[in-house]
């Protein structure tokens, strides 16, 4: 019997790591761009979220129909988030950065509770509703698709990436910002670009979660200090880090807040991650 | 502005900050203002670390907490004096940051960062699990008007006033005292060129390790001063990861590595919180948190570095500008080495 | 010969597949001179980071008095009396230009008092206390080399690494150099100098030492290597001759 | 309902009458951002209710105070309630109190929804000799700080673990339904350790047997190795303390993977929150959750109807725990003051500690409302709701019951 629920804790584990990784892909593109940690990278996930429900509720479309639509607008957002805010800050000291989007993580919460109220939301029909169930596991069927989602998302971002003309300028911005800039590559479009993808893995992420959790203006505040140990885990920058990093820890925290505390499931995840980034500071696959 | 306007400045603030509870006598204002200068004393304690040393910590509330818990576990279980409390709090979180710290300052940048907010949620969430030091539930101090031997008073504010003001100083003396002492320059030099500074045998680490610890205990003598005035400490209140941010953020608001930055920063935006709080709050809509992030990020994106940055640029001084936002390990360029 | 000052036998540094120095031998006696040359990419900023401490070499010994130094920290190595200067210039930019001196002085000093003092009359042994008040950012790079001297100068060190000093001075400030070093040793303290302005090194050198490709092909004093075919061929190329006969 | 219609216009009407002659404020201090907002705007229309019942002149509801166009006792002086937002932060919600105390001059305060809040706000309260009612904090140790001047309406935490091993027995006898094993699912946080120790000490004075503890950190992502832990430790029946975020991701957890004990009892809070049905659906019939109201206790008690019909008018919502304790809150207050006939604080902690309003004057399933020496209302009480056709029934005690208990509770699928 252990062994069966061991399997599932693993799986469950699985499935939740690859929502996470996913936030997290979004938040190290930023990140390996422009050297900024985006505080309020849970905020886009809210937006996504949002509109995902406003989408369902409005107008009774699936979160998974709207999911295109909802994805482009987030990269819109991102993008001009970046136009209006960030392009200011680009040359100014971590610090301030730190300050500038812990500002927008507070801006955002009050926006949204603002103008869509601060009461708990939720896409109660949706048609991945129901179980999932083989060989004595069982799985819920929104949690299966959001981790599918989560996957060809960020297998699309690292495809983009790797083989795509765009892509490769984007990386190359990422090595150095100025040898891109002898090579013709428009720094502030690849910034923008950067924060749209990020902003739209959110958006998706959001989307694929909107079908099973809660949705309310602080939910970002649940999500946002994964996807920072998933980042620094992974390896700033690194999309295939973050990757990993995710499968990891949501293996390690579902099958460690069974096996031990539930209680204590976040201390472990952040234990593992001190210990990981003490023995190799850049992270697992980050440049050193 | 030249050093001679700087120090008038200087004494008319102190003056100032002496004289108002006195001056101004209602309740509210004079919580407000005991507010600032306890905000401002974290401000000047995190200062030390990441400002002067160019350590960005975004955990130190574990150190402010560990002031408040110990304090309050002796004078609650021991009946030690919440005075005595407070230097116990001070050392025992100088001795927790030598063991945070060693660690952490192979880390640099954004790493460093990341591991503090880390070390600060597993902090709370140990405390938050803990019987003995009161779990979720954690510690209502006994209401017993015992005066300055018992650290705790009535109505009257005008002890906490002083006793904060007089933190606050010490706070500053600490650091003014750091900034005069070959630790200051070696902090200084630390942060232009790590490597430059080692070849002139200054070992990174120990001197780090300094500025922490003098950092931590003063953030944990203010932990205690929170604990006498509120009555109340539990992990949510006195180990929050968005307590740690507050206190970096008084800083960068108010000019990282200059000495009366973290104040400036302190009155300003303790002056938002509330303003934007008792203005906008009672709506239920959530506008305060819309003017309080507003104000934010127009603070933040027009002035990086800082008032005091903004300043020394609007009055310059004479000689060499002042240390600015430090560079090692934290100018864009510098990736995570 | 007075006990050797220094004493590397062997030293091998590899990084990877790329070996930067192999079996690198000299030794070196207090108030001695000794130019490390060689051509680019031969391994000669290996050996001085070696020896500062930056990093423990793969195999081999480096010794201070006999005692072994290998593996220990920047730090510790400078205690022991050991300063440096940087190939490219790292000074505290955002310090004056006695602050930076001051830094240096505190290593034997910690009086903030005294450190001054010790790093002004640093700054007048090497010229540059005209500028003490100036930020270091501001100096130009002949002028910011130079207070790395100083700086390093001022942890009176018994033994001086000056990596490339002179390279991009004009035909002056290179006379310049060749004094302050030759005031230097007369001070006493040993100087392992790397450069590769053969008029700056060649006149004050008591021996000299040619790495190529992380080898060390030749050790004697500057005549003979300047006359040396294996040398010569390597590096100097066929128009030089060492001055006089 | 045309009558109650006209009534409300009526007591919009009563609100624009000339100034009265002296007006009387009161403090009310909730979480209106943050996480628990939705919570804390519910309290906030149900007191602002209460005060504009008393103002106005409509008498329909029933309630002594009701339609009495202000306070009788000081010259038709019409309440005034000054809200305040404290974030669900022990500092702020002291500061807030503080700031209401001195600034706007409140004659009394309510507050605050977190025990954690209560604490520090009717400490400033306690400093300042201002009455402090507390409406909806179930934490023990508020009233056995020894304060003189803070009272509590709500039964406490103590008396609702009572209650739930009551009602446990009364089914044992009722429908022979033996439960031995139970587990204890709840948030580490004040509400979540606190309803657990409480639990674990009754039961084993009741002889039941505790297979699993488990304790989460709130506002986590995912909650699949905690229930997993639960189903490992198969109980009959789970004690579950959540607010409304974990109540509803538990649930799907529960149903994702196919847990489900004989019974869930839950500790009010997210269960009883209004978006909890709406969330849920069907998911969350047959869910049992001690309460302290329930809208089919106006079966036996008509004014529940006739008030609910008033918010149900303002806000299209009707009353729930929460609100419903908010809105008595202020009727209390406002009684207290009547009998003093005066705003001096003083004179008000007298009225309150002589406060003695029956049971049927009172929308809560109380034999009515009178503060011991300690504060708290020795004649609170709690019932035990369980939602049936997306509905909160009163099941127990089975004297207040409308409907009887669904025992055990039926798989998800076989709704």
């Amino acid at each position: 019997m252990t062994g069966q629920l061991l399997l599932q804790t693993v799986l469950s584990g699985l499935l939740v790591g690859l929502v996470y990784a996913l936030v997290a892909v979004g938040l190290t593109i930023i990140f390996g761009v422009m050297d900024i940690v985006n505080f309020a990278h849970g905020e886009f996930l809210m937006v996504g979220m949002y509109a995902s429900f406003w989408g369902f509720a409005l107008w009774k479309l699936d979160p998974l129909f709207t999911l295109p639509l909802t994805a482009l607008a987030l990269f819109a957002l991102g993008a001009a988030v970046y136009r209006l805010v960030i392009r200011r800050i680009t040359d100014a000291p971590m610090l301030s950065q730190i300050f500038t989007t812990f500002g927008l993580m507070i801006l955002a919460r009050g926006l949204a509770q603002y103008l869509w109220k601060p009461d708990f939301r939720s896409v109660d029909r949706t048609i991945v509703a129901g179980k999932v169930a083989f060989a004595g596991l069982q799985f819920g069927l929104p949690q299966v698709v959001a981790a599918g989602g989560a996957v060809a998302t960020t297998g699309a971002v690292w495809w983009f990436l790797r083989s795509t003309r765009l892509g490769a300028a984007l990386e190359a911005t990422a090595a150095d910002k100025e040898a891109a800039a002898l090579m013709g590559i428009d720094a502030q479009k690849m910034f923008a670009l950067a924060w749209g993808i990020g902003a739209g893995c959110a958006g998706v992420a959001g989307a694929l979660l909107s079908t099973y959790y809660p949705i309310f203006p602080e939910v970002g505040a649940n999500f946002i200090l994964m996807a920072f140990v998933l980042v620094a885990l992974g390896g700033f920058g690194s999309v295939t880090g973050a990757f990993w990093a995710g499968i990891l820890v949501g293996v390690v925290e579902v099958v460690g807040g069974f096996l031990w505390d539930p209680a204590y499931k976040l201390v472990l995840v952040l234990a593992l991650y001190l210990l990981v980034v003490w023995l190799r500071p850049q992270g697992l696959l980050g440049k050193a | 502005m030249s050093r001679r306007t700087g120090l008038a400045v200087g004494l008319a603030s102190l003056l100032g900050a002496a004289l108002f509870p006195l001056l101004v006598t209602r309740p509210t204002w004079q919580n407000t203002a005991i507010l600032m200068l306890m905000t401002a004393q974290l401000g000047v304690a995190w200062n030390i670390l990441g400002g002067y040393a160019g350590q960005v910590s975004l955990g130190h509330a574990a150190f402010f907490g560990t002031g408040a818990y110990v304090s309050t576990l002796l004078s609650m279980r021991l009946g030690v004096s919440p005075w005595a409390g407070m230097l116990a709090g001070g050392a025992v979180a100088a001795a927790l940051s030598a063991v945070i710290g060693w660690p952490c300052f192979r880390l640099k940048g954004h790493y460093f960062a990341m591991a503090t907010i880390a070390v600060g949620e597993i902090v709370q969430a140990l405390v938050n699990g803990w019987e003995a030091l009161g779990g979720a539930v954690g510690f209502s101090l006994p209401f017993t008007e015992s005066g300055l031997w018992g650290f705790v008073w009535g109505r009257s504010k005008l002890p906490y006033h002083y006793i904060a003001l007089g933190l606050l100083l010490l706070t500053l003396s600490v650091n003014w005292l750091v900034t005069r002492s070959h630790v200051g320059y070696y902090l200084r030099a630390i942060k232009d060129e790590p490597d430059a500074a080692r070849s002139l045998g200054v070992s990174l680490g120990r001197y780090k390790q300094i500025a922490m610890m003098l950092s931590s205990a003063l953030a944990a003598m203010g932990g205690t001063l929170y604990a006498q005035k509120e009555l109340f400490i539990d992990p949510g209140s006195t180990l929050s990861t968005s307590l740690s941010i507050k206190m970096a953020l008084v800083a960068i608001l108010g000019g990282v590595g200059t000495l009366t930055g973290p104040i400036v920063g302190a009155v300003v935006l303790t002056a938002i919180e509330e303003a934007s709080r008792i203005g906008f709050g009672g709506t239920g809509r959530g506008t305060d948190l819309i003017v309080y992030g507003l104000l934010i990020v127009v603070i933040a994106v027009y002035q990086p570095s800082g008032i005091m940055g903004w300043v020394a640029r609007r009055w310059p001084a004479p000689g060499p500008a002042p240390t600015g936002p430090p560079a090692a390990g934290l100018a864009p360029e510098a990736k995570p080495s | 010969m007075s006990a050797p000052l220094l004493q590397v036998e062997r030293l091998t540094k590899r990084f990877g597949g790329l070996v930067a120095n192999e079996d690198v031998s000299f030794s070196l006696g207090a108030g001695e001179i000794l130019g490390l040359i060689g051509p680019n990419g031969a391994g000669k900023t290996t050996v001085f980071n070696s020896l500062a401490g930056f990093f423990p070499p793969t195999s081999g010994e480096i010794r201070l008095d006999g005692r072994p130094v290998a593996g220990l920290p920047p730090e510790r190595i400078a205690a022991l009396g050991v300063a440096r200067t940087f190939q490219i210039v790292r000074v505290f930019r955002s310090m004056t230009v006695l602050e930076n001196v001051m830094v240096g002085a505190m290593l034997r000093h910690k009086a903030v008092r005294i450190a001054r003092r010790l790093a002004e009359a640093a700054l007048a042994f090497t010229g540059l206390d005209r500028r003490s008040h100036e930020a270091a950012g501001r100096l130009t790079v002949a002028e910011q080399k130079r207070l790395e001297v100083t700086r390093a100068l001022a942890t009176e060190p018994r033994l001086l690494l000056l990596d490339e000093v002179m390279a991009g001075l004009t035909q002056a400030e290179v006379q310049e150099a060749v004094e302050m070093v030759t005031r230097i040793r007369a001070r006493g303290t040993a100087c392992v100098v790397v450069e590769h302005v053969m008029e700056g090194i060649m006149p004050i050198a008591d021996r000299m030492v040619v790495l190529e490709r992380g080898r060390v092909i030749a050790d004697g004093p500057p005549r003979a290597i300047a006359s040396d075919p294996v040398v010569i061929a390597a590096y100097l190329g066929e128009e030089y001759r060492a001055p006089g006969p | 309902m045309k009558a109650s219609r006209l009534a409300l216009l009526a007591t919009a009407l009563g609100l624009v009458a000339p100034a009265a002659a002296q007006e009387i404020v009161l403090g009310v201090i909730y979480p209106l951002t943050g996480p628990a907002a939705s919570t804390g705007i519910e309290l906030k229309n149900a007191a602002q209710l209460a005060a504009d019942l008393i103002n106005g002149t409509d008498r329909s509801v029933g309630l002594p105070l009701a339609g009495a166009g202000g306070i009788p006792g000081l010259k038709g002086a019409k309440l005034k309630l000054v809200f305040a937002d404290h974030q669900g932060n022990p500092q702020v919600g002291a500061s807030e109190a503080e700031r209401l105390i001195t600034q706007e001059k409140v004659a009394a305060l309510q507050g605050a929804y977190f025990s954690s809040v209560t604490a520090t706000a009717s400490q400033t309260a306690e400093r300042y000799g201002v009455p402090f009612l507390n409406a909806d904090s179930s934490s023990v140790a508020l009233t056995n700080r020894g304060f003189k001047w803070f009272f509590r309406t709500t039964p406490h935490d103590e008396l609702f673990a009572q209650n739930a091993f009551q009602f446990l027995k009364d089914l044992e006898k009722k429908k022979g339904v033996k439960v031995k094993r139970i587990a204890i699912f709840a948030e580490n946080t004040e509400f979540g350790t606190g309803a657990a120790k409480l639990q674990e000490k009754y039961a084993k004075e009741n002889g039941y047997e505790i297979v699993g503890k488990v304790l989460y950190p709130p506002k986590g992502t995912q909650l699949t190795s905690e229930v997993q832990k639960l189903k490992a430790s198969n109980p009959d029946i789970v004690m579950q303390s959540s607010y409304l975020g974990d109540a509803i991701l538990s649930m799907k957890t529960y149903k994702d993977l196919g847990f489900l004990p004989t019974g869930l009892l839950a500790n009010d809070a997210g269960f009883n929150d209004s978006e909890f049905l709406k969330t849920m659906g069907k998911d969350g019939d047959y869910v049992i959750s001690r309460e302290v109201w329930a809208l089919d206790l106006a079966a036996q008690k008509p004014v529940v109807a006739r008030a609910n019909a008033l918010l149900q008018a303002r806000h299209g919502v009707n009353f729930n725990g929460n609100s419903a304790r908010a809105f008595t809150g202020i009727f209390a207050l406002a009684d207290a003051i009547n009998r003093a006939g005066s705003t001096r604080p003083e004179d008000i902690r007298k009225a309150l500690r002589a406060t003695d309003i029956p049971g049927d004057q009172l929308i809560m399933p109380w034999s009515g409302i009178q503060f011991d020496e300690t504060g708290q209302n020795r004649k609170g009480a709690g019932i035990i709701v369980q939602v049936q056709g997306g509905k909160y029934v009163t099941v127990w005690p089975f004297t207040l019951a409308s409907k009887d208990v669904v025992w055990p509770l039926p798989a998800f699928e076989k709704r």
